[in-house]
């Protein structure tokens, strides 16, 4: 026997069996970072002040039009995909990659910038939440970054082997990409803005 | 019975096409196996011998409870400078021995034994499903574990040894403590593979189930594991969370747990501060109250089959037994803070915990009531793994009773922190969920090896088992009420208020080492049995319940022909059947 | 059913209440245990597969098990609501007046128990981390004339019967947890938080406080000694300690 | 959704959320700029986040139709994120401590 729903999707579930795994990973996350959101207000109200204005608006907006950005371009890796157009879902995926390569850089120099301000996380507590989740979210990217160049290069096989399944694959790395871009829609204001 | 030939008859057929199919090396076959059969018993034999480990660390420590300050027989000189010069333990080695052999138990014993060994290798069997959904995911969890393991282990041997700050890590004492990276690093693998394992076991119960496999039809088994998987994957996060900002705050500097003004051995900490330590503390049990009913669940399911299966007769009220466990699971995400009421809660809050609590105690009465009424009108049959399973059942009782003072805030103030609270949980992990476990392991054993285990050496580990371990948990009532706390190095020697109950030290501390002795029957049974084991057909206990339609072993892709489930899971002497077992496989 | 729990001996005004609550708990434990422990060994004998080959499929009837449970709900839901919340609520809520009460600050450290007493002036004076030293633990400022009639101990803690003692609770270092068994009080010190405990000793003797908190290696050992005194005796001992302070303060500190 | 010329009927919308987010993202800033009272910048931070965030979930993750059991499974996620976010916070509020502020000492790890 084989592993049954793969592909096909179960009659009274209506699912194949990696879009429910995709979400509850998601699910999972949603309770990662809300962890650390709570862990967010719980120092904020607990502190005597609250630093305003330490980070840089214009990069934090600069780097959502980034992610909304690459949120477009991976929808529509995939509808490309749906309508059998190869060429268009590689251009789409790369510009993907591109701009979550974009946001790293970004971020990078946002980073350097706090650093060489001798601003770490050990010095505040501001700083100390606004690393740690700026950092997992970076990860998350970074991940995800690793999982689209793997459909770019070996991964990208299966399309000949088995169209369906490379297309379901290529829509749970939109739905985890959503999400990290999702995340990032609350960090910014969050962050940087509050 | 014609239906059992002609399944013997596609055996033939289907066992030469599969040895043709996969021949995989030994690598791929045993040890980076992607079967879920394979990694379930993977799992299983890890989770034993950390079991093992966990108790050993724990008959060292009763040694120095029992006799404060002398040299540890046989190995204590092997123990090393830091640890116990001239065999004498130091305190810092004790606390060492108590956060290792609480977070060995829960993290690395029992939830991979009960879950990982259980679930995977029983659930997919049961649901009538070839394989896990993502077998190659499996395999991941599995070695995260492992990596888990090891790093737990291996923080033993660094200068300043292993975490030492409980099981519970409470900043700041586990920010300054030394040792406690490795574990902090240890338990984001564990949590990592705990949360790739949920994700493999709900979507194997939702989407594999057999034809004619519905909700209503699952073996109670399945339910506990689908309930437990859910609370791993929305209560481990905050935890792997908390585990992350904990390790900021010893690597980075960083002061999320840490108020300012902090002076530790005379001088002040040079910290940012602003921290908050009961955060950890929220996020911490926000974890660990659901953990506590993800080491339970598993052994609910398994005493329910294996009660079933040797009564004879339908579990009494099997629908009202799965909304108990499903209420029970949701109910677990509000309890969290009746673990904190001495931290300087208010009324508001510690009524609205102590509420939830008294409410949670409630399915699970229900669930004992169930399963206590369905011995009414049984044939019992007393064989190892349901003595187990019976023993299970008062134990059980007892350690749950005990939670109800707990529960209630101002008895509390007098029981928090002390041995009443070390005999309540060890009555519902030890005799309670760790005699599931062996009960599990006596009944699945054939379905695994194809042999069934020894009797008399079953009965002889239950029945030493049973009292030893009656009698080092219950004189643990007798200190809790009497005032001694927990994490005494010296086994509360210091206080005069104790003195009349360090007798019962000497007592706990026999009973634990004979509970130790009576382990051997069974770790000889287990691995003898693999091999001279009486050698028993698919279905020995005459069961009804999918798993038992498979060869024993099962074979690559479990079944021969697809299973089709024809009724409920538990009809046992169905009036007017011509046995006292109709299966679910059969029509 | 209190004698045969064998709880330490009352020596605070509320102790009583603490301990008729855990031996109610424990009647109503005992009483599910027994009633289901009977009916089990029961079931046990007599369905035994000797006696009973044949299992009947209907099995249990009846509306037993659903009385059963809403009883529990019941005696469970009057023990919270009767006793459990409101003897919370007078145990942390409702603090005695600071002028009514003995007050004492206590500050918790790796492995001891450093104690505060206003004096007569009835104030705490200033604490200073930057003062901390080994003979000044709890970092007293002595110029602050608010200090200057504060008692200080370490490990022992004298209070007078039969007045409220309330005790603000800090710590220097890690959570620490302070119990005094005999009084049924327990409160955790948590670093960053002032925490107030409070209760009235009745009865004169000697008594220990326990650290009922992990706290690190010395844990084990973080012991302090409580002495509850008549008033005069009380008063007595804070008089002497006052006389022993004076020529302190008289000699100008070096600093 | 599974065949292409009903994928084609979306990709016009795709193409408008995103817009629309990047619109939103500039009201955000915008909003920013005006320093608002802190308690109102929360609520219209928060508002738009909110909605941007449904607007991502619903069109770009298709959960504006999906299946019972992921409905179910984030519901039940939703339900304890809000647990997570205000019951620990009520509890640390709801002490009978006073927080005991001290400034920090002169830090060195700058
Ligand atoms: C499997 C694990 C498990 C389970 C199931 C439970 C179940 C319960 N626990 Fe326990 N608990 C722990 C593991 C567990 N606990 C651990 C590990 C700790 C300590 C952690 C630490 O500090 O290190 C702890 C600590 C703990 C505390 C904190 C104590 C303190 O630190 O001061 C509290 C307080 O409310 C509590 C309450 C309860 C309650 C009300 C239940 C209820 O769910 C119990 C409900 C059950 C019943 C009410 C029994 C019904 C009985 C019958 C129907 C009679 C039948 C009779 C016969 C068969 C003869 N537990
Ligand atoms: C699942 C959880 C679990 C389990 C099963 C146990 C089991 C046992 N525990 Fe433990 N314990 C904890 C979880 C657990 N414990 C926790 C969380 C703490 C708190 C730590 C802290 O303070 O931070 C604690 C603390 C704790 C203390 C208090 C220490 C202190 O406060 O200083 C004591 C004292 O006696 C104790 C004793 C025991 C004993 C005697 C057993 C025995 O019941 C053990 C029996 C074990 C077996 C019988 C296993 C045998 C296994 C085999 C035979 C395998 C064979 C192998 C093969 C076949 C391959 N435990
Ligand atoms: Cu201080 Cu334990
Ligand atoms: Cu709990």
């Amino acid at each position: 026997m084989d592993i049954p729903y793969i592909v096909e999707t179960r009659p009274d579930t209506g699912l194949a069996n990696g879009k429910l795994g995709i979400w509850l990973f998601l699910a999972s996350e949603v309770m990662l970072f809300g962890a650390l959101f709570s862990t967010y207000i719980i120092l904020r109200v607990g502190a005597p002040e609250w630093p305003h204005g330490e980070l840089n608006v214009w990069l934090g907006a600069g780097n959502t039009v980034i992610l909304i950005s690459s949120s477009v371009t991976m929808v529509m890796a995939w509808a490309s995909l749906k309508m059998k157009d190869w060429g268009k879902h590689r251009l789409y995926l790369m510009l993907t990659v591109g701009l979550a390569l974009f946001f790293l850089v970004n971020k990078y120099f946002e980073y350097a910038e706090h650093v060489r301000m001798h601003e770490l996380p050990s010095h505040s507590t501001f700083f100390a939440i606004y690393f740690t989740l700026t950092g997992l979210h970076g990860l998350h990217i970074l991940g995800g970054v690793v999982v689209m160049l793997y459909f770019l290069g070996p991964g990208a096989k299966m399309w000949k082997a088995n169209p369906d399944q490379f297309t379901n694959r290529i829509e749970y790395t939109g739905l985890y990409w959503h999400f990290v871009d999702l995340v990032w829609i609350f960090l910014f204001p969050v962050l940087y803005l509050l | 019975m014609d239906n059992v030939t002609t399944h013997g008859s596609v055996a033939h057929g289907h066992a030469h096409e599969h040895a043709a199919h996969h021949e995989l090396g030994f690598w791929r076959k045993y040890v980076f196996s992607v079967d879920h059969k394979v990694i379930g018993i993977q799992y299983a034999v890890t989770g034993l011998l950390f079991l093992l480990f966990g108790f050993t660390l724990m008959m060292i420590m009763r040694w120095q409870m029992a006799y404060p300050g002398r040299p540890i027989p046989l190995i204590g000189m092997w123990l090393g400078q830091d640890r116990a010069p001239m065999g004498v333990m130091l305190p810092e080695f004790y606390n060492q021995l108590g956060a290792m052999h609480g977070t060995i138990m829960v993290f690395l014993g029992v939830v991979p034994l009960a879950v990982g060994g259980f679930g995977n290798f029983v659930m997919p069997l049961q649901i009538g499903a070839p394989d896990m959904a993502f077998p190659k995911l499996n395999m991941m969890s599995y070695w995260v574990y492992f990596i888990g393991g090891v790093t737990m282990l291996a923080s033993f041997f660094p200068t300043g040894g292993a975490a030492q700050s409980g099981w519970t890590s409470y900043p700041p004492l586990a920010v300054i403590a030394p040792g406690q990276t490795m574990w902090l690093v240890g338990m984001i693998f564990l949590i990592t593979s705990s949360l790739l394992g949920s994700v493999n076991f709900i979507v194997t119960i939702v989407q594999l189930r057999a034809k004619g496999l519905t909700w209503m039809r699952l073996p109670f088994f399945v339910w506990a594991q689908l309930v437990t998987a859910f609370l791993l994957l929305l209560a481990f996060p905050p935890l792997e969370a908390a585990g992350v900002l904990q390790l900021m705050d010893r690597v980075a500097g960083t002061s999320f747990f840490m108020p300012s003004g902090l002076v530790v051995s005379g001088k002040p900490l040079m910290i940012s501060g602003n921290g908050n330590p009961l955060l950890w503390q929220h996020l911490f049990w926000f974890l660990a109250h659901p953990e506590v009913y993800v080491l339970i669940l598993p052994a609910f399911g398994i005493i329910s089959e294996i009660i079933a299966n040797n009564t004879r007769k339908p579990l009494w009220g099997y629908k009202t037994l799965v909304y108990a466990v499903v209420f029970l699971g949701f109910m677990s995400f509000i309890v969290w803070a009746h673990h904190m009421f001495m931290t300087g809660m208010g009324t508001t809050m510690s009524a609205f915990f102590q509420t939830t609590t008294m409410i949670i105690s409630i399915p699970s009465v229900i669930v004992l009531t169930a399963l206590l009424l369905s011995l009414w009108g049984a044939s019992i049959r007393f064989n190892p793994p349901m003595l187990f399973a019976l023993a299970f059942l008062p134990m059980f009782a007892i350690g749950g009773l005990t939670g109800l003072p707990l529960g209630l805030a101002p008895s509390d103030i007098h029981l928090h922190d002390t041995y009443y609270v070390i005999g309540h949980f060890h009555y519902v992990v030890a005799p309670g969920t760790i005699f599931a476990l062996f009960g599990g392991v006596y009944y699945w054993f054939p379905k695994a090896t194809g042999k069934k285990m020894n009797e008399l050496l079953g009965y002889v580990h239950f029945w030493g088992s049973f009292i030893c371990i009656n009698l080092v948990f219950m004189p643990m009532f007798i200190q809790g009420l009497g005032g001694m706390n927990r994490r005494m190095y010296d086994g509360g020697a210091q206080y005069a208020h104790n003195a009349g109950l360090l007798k019962w030290n000497l007592v706990i501390g026999f009973a634990a080492w004979s509970l130790g002795l009576f382990q051997i029957p069974f770790i000889i049974n287990f691995f003898s049995s693999i091999k001279w084991g009486k050698a028993v057909d698919k279905n020995p206990w005459e069961a009804t319940t999918l798993e038992w339609s498979a060869p024993s072993p099962p074979g690559h892709g479990n079944f021969l022909t697809e299973p089709v489930v024809y009724r409920g899971p538990y009809e046992y002497s169905v009036p007017g059947a011509a046995r006292d077992f109709s299966p679910q496989f059969e029509a | 059913m209190l004698n045969y729990l064998g709880l330490p001996p009352q020596a605070s005004t509320h102790a009583g209440d603490i301990d008729q609550m855990i031996g109610i708990i424990h009647w109503l434990m005992l009483v599910m245990f027994v009633g289901w422990g009977l009916y089990f060994v029961y079931v046990l004998i007599r369905f035994r597969r000797g006696a009973n080959p044949k299992a009947n499929y209907e099995g249990a009837h009846g509306t037993f098990a659903k009385g059963t449970e809403i009883a529990v709900v019941i005696a469970e839901m009057a023990i919270l609501l009767v006793f459990a919340i409101p003897a919370w609520a007078t145990r942390v809520s409702q603090l005695p007046a600071e002028n009514q009460a003995t007050l004492v600050r206590l500050y918790a450290e790796q492995f001891a128990w450093n104690i505060q007493y206003p004096g007569p002036d009835g104030k705490f004076g200033r604490t200073d981390i930057s003062l901390v030293s080994a003979d000044n633990p709890i970092g007293l400022d002595r110029r602050d004339p608010d200090a200057k009639d504060d008692v200080t101990t370490i490990n022992q803690l004298n209070l007078p019967v039969d007045r409220p003692v309330l005790i603000q609770l800090s710590s220097k270092d890690v959570i620490h947890s302070f119990a005094i068994y005999e009084m049924r009080v327990k409160q955790d010190v948590v670093p960053g938080l002032r925490i107030p405990v409070w209760f009235i000793p009745n009865k004169i003797g000697a008594y220990e406080i326990a650290c009922s908190q992990l706290c690190g290696l010395g844990h084990f050992r973080m012991r302090g000694f409580v002495t509850v005194q008549s008033a005069a005796d009380f008063q007595k001992w804070m008089d002497d300690q006052e006389k022993e302070l004076r020529p302190a303060t008289a000699t100008p500190t070096a600093n | 959704m599974s065949d292409s010329s009903d994928i084609k009927s979306h990709l016009g919308k795709y193409w408008m959320i995103g817009a629309a987010l990047l619109v939103f993202t500039g009201i955000t800033v915008a909003a920013n700029q005006l320093h608002l009272v802190v308690p109102l910048a929360i609520t219209v931070a928060l508002v738009i986040a909110i909605t941007k965030g449904s607007m991502v979930a619903a069109v770009f993750m298709h959960l504006s139709h999906e299946k019972k059991w992921i409905y179910g499974s984030l519901i039940l996620t939703v339900v304890f994120f809000i647990v997570l976010m205000t019951i620990p916070f009520l509890t640390i509020n709801d002490t009978i401590g006073t927080p005991i502020h001290v400034s920090a000492p002169e830090h060195t790890g700058h």
